[in-house]
């Protein structure tokens, strides 16, 4: 068992974490009544997505991606002393020194979106409540239920 | 029953997901696929974004040269998603009533404006009295924070979107401290749907003037000339900012539109 | 020992010492409690990005982390004591629903 | 040296009275007395961790090549604090108002109840909700 766990779930263990949120948002979104838990059911599955996203970046012993000034120069005077003919393989900036920055502008646009379409989702529970007096949705399809009876 | 087959369903999805976990990379391996390419096959993507950013656009933040330049046919059409949930959200929620019903309540009108001072008569100009003195604080500096964040999204982490959020927090701030109306006397409802409107504008002009020079959609290094900097590299630097700016107004504008119409059922009046 | 160790070890205690608030979170009688709980544990979420920033040696870059932070919980602690204001039972309370109502008159 | 030592005496400070923070947020009986110990401890001990910090990014302020981020590295620092000064006592103030307003009730102990240990039959329904703390402060 021990054995298991060591090899099995230590060097993923971000990974086991992450879909044990994404399973908890998973049946908040399947399992509950209200709109509204729906959509903070959605919203933790997004969140470990960001989350997954994210961790697929980490590298040891790496800092934020964010080229010193200095490196910059040396890279910019590396490459006017024809270093650039030997390919990019060839150029001083060493990538272990900086997390991957790929996930991070994805994630980063992710964010921001992910809130604008919530504030739609809000927007459509509002009406609902509006209209139907009540976020609940067998009572919702009841009463779409019975007005389709009555018509 | 419902709660029975959600749990079913969660439990097979999860053992599935499980199952795949194996196959992922260590936790922070330097040399995964993600992060270094796979082996034997072309370097990532990501590796050359880290050694050409500085070369090709003479920004020190990866992320935001990534975002703005290398990738920024998606970044433009986030930008077009915010702007189409503000849109969205407005067409929705938001109420608007006739003239003449404006005008048959307008004695009342006053009571719900919510002036920043205490002007209302019931009690609740004396609850924002401490909020209220806090934010006259806060605000200011909190919309200078967000610029700064928008102008140094090139040596340091920021940018457009995160400027933008802290923008339209301090919005959100003013309403909450002085009551909506407060704010809106600020930042009035047509413009701020000017203002996101003219983000995307800024962003897809910015595109659109380096088709005029004969380049690619988006391709900044042709404003060179037009700029004055004397090297590609510059004007790519400077087309990112004005992306940026772009970007920022119209995340500014979407989240105060969001909070505006969310918390008063699209009335724009009272509120929290 | 160095700083950074020493950085480290205050990181791990702030983390330790959420648990108290956390525990409010989860067993507060009211949402109020809940909701002091969440202050509390982002206020010392600011303290752990500067502290983040100095085992990085990146402090100047994550300051603006923290400030961030800092004014984002701010506004979520107004906003959330602003909208449960709305949905209290005591007498000062009338006041404003009285206004609210005249507000939807209109 | 001296300075960092300085800081890491203002760190611990400030992790103490966080501690503190921490019991009283357990331990405290009504909503208005768990505020007060999550207003004040919070708030002094994030200045004093905070400010700890900033010392230590002094330390080397002889040095003509690093003092000036130095001094802006600090400077921000004193700006997070000055914020939190403010925002923290407002959003405290804040939040007591709405818990007030929101229907929760201080807990109040009964006169001459509050030290001395007076016939338990005597006690009301407010000193029943301060269970946990009458039997600390029983001497």
């Amino acid at each position: 068992m021990m054995e298991w766990i060591k090899t099995t779930i230590v060097p993923h263990f971000n990974f086991w974490i992450y879909v044990v949120i994404m399973m908890l948002g998973l049946w908040a979104a399947i399992g509950k009544n209200n709109l509204i838990k729906k959509l903070i059911g959605l919203s933790i599955f997004q969140t470990a997505i960001l989350l997954l996203y994210v961790s697929m970046g980490v590298k040891e012993g790496a800092s934020i991606p964010i080229v010193d000034e200095t490196m910059g120069e040396a890279a910019v005077d590396f490459m006017a002393q024809g270093g650039g003919a030997a390919g990019a393989t060839a150029f001083p900036i060493n990538p272990d020194l900086f997390a991957n920055p790929l996930p991070h502008v994805l994630m980063l646009t992710a964010i921001v979106v992910g809130v604008a379409t919530l504030g739609v989702a809000l927007a459509l529970c509002q009406v609902i409540f509006r209209d139907f007096g009540t976020l609940e949705e067998p009572e919702i399809l009841n009463q779409i239920q019975t007005i389709q009876d009555d018509v | 029953m419902q709660k029975l087959f959600a749990t079913i369903a969660v439990i097979i999805t999860g053992a599935i997901l499980l199952n795949a976990v194996e196959d992922f990379p260590r936790f922070g391996d330097p040399h995964s696929p993600p992060n270094s390419g796979v082996s034997g096959g072309s370097v990532s993507s990501s590796v050359h974004y880290l050694q050409n950013t500085y070369l090709d656009t003479r920004v020190p933040n990866v992320v935001t040269a990534v975002l703005a330049d290398y990738r920024g046919y998606d970044t433009l059409f986030e930008t077009a998603v915010i702007l189409t949930a503000g849109i969205a959200v407005f067409a929705i929620l938001r109420v608007v009533r006739r003239k003449d019903e404006e005008e048959s309540t307008g004695s009342e009108e006053k009571a719900c404006s919510g002036e920043f001072s205490t002007s209302d008569s019931d009690g609740e100009g004396r609850h924002r009295v401490v909020v209220g003195t806090a934010c006259r604080v806060v605000v200011p500096l909190a919309q200078l924070f967000g610029f700064y964040i928008i102008a140094h999204g090139h040596p340091s982490p920021g940018g457009g979107f995160q400027g933008g959020v802290v923008l339209g927090t301090s919005f959100i701030l003013l309403a909450l401290a002085g009551g909506l109306g407060s704010a809106l006397g600020r930042l009035r409802e047509d413009m701020y749907l000017r203002l996101a409107c003219l983000g995307v504008f800024i962003y897809a002009g910015i595109g659109l003037l380096s088709l005029f020079f004969r380049r690619n959609f988006l391709d900044y290094g042709a404003l060179s000339g037009l700029l004055q900097t004397g090297g590609e590299e510059m004007a790519r630097s400077h087309g990112i900012f004005g992306v940026e700016l772009g970007v920022a107004m119209t995340v500014t504008s979407v989240m105060f539109a969001l909070f505006a119409n969310l918390s008063t059922r699209g009335e724009l009046k009272g509120g929290l | 020992m160095t700083f950074e160790h020493f950085s480290i070890g205050v990181g791990v205690a702030l983390l330790l010492l959420m648990i108290p608030a956390m525990c409010r979170i989860v067993m507060g009688p009211t949402t109020m409690d809940r909701i002091v709980g969440a202050n509390m544990v982002g206020t010392k979420t600011t303290v752990l990005l500067v502290i983040i920033g100095v085992i990085f040696g990146k402090v100047d870059m994550f300051i603006d982390f923290a400030l961030t932070y800092a004014l984002l919980n701010f506004t979520g602690a107004i906003a959330a004591a602003r909208y449960l204001r709305h949905k209290g039972r005591r007498g000062i309370v009338l006041a404003s629903t009285s206004e609210e109502s005249v507000c939807e008159r209109a | 040296m001296v300075i960092s030592f300085l800081s890491a005496l203002l760190i611990l400070a400030g992790l103490v009275f966080f501690l503190g923070a921490g019991v009283g947020i357990l331990r405290f009986p009504d909503f208005f007395s768990r505020m007060h110990a999550a207003g004040k401890g919070d708030t002094l001990s994030t200045l004093l961790i905070i400010a700890g910090f900033a010392l230590y990014q002094m330390r080397d302020l002889g040095d003509s090549e690093a003092s000036v981020s130095a001094v802006l590295v600090a400077l921000k620092m004193l700006v997070i604090i000055a914020f939190l000064y403010i925002a923290s006592a407002t959003s405290t103030s804040a939040l007591a108002e709405a818990g007030w307003e929101d229907g929760n009730d201080p807990v109040i102990a009964p006169k001459h109840e509050n030290r001395l240990a007076g016939p338990p039959e005597s006690r009301t329904a407010a000193a029943d909700l301060n269970r946990n703390s009458t039997h600390d402060s029983q001497p």
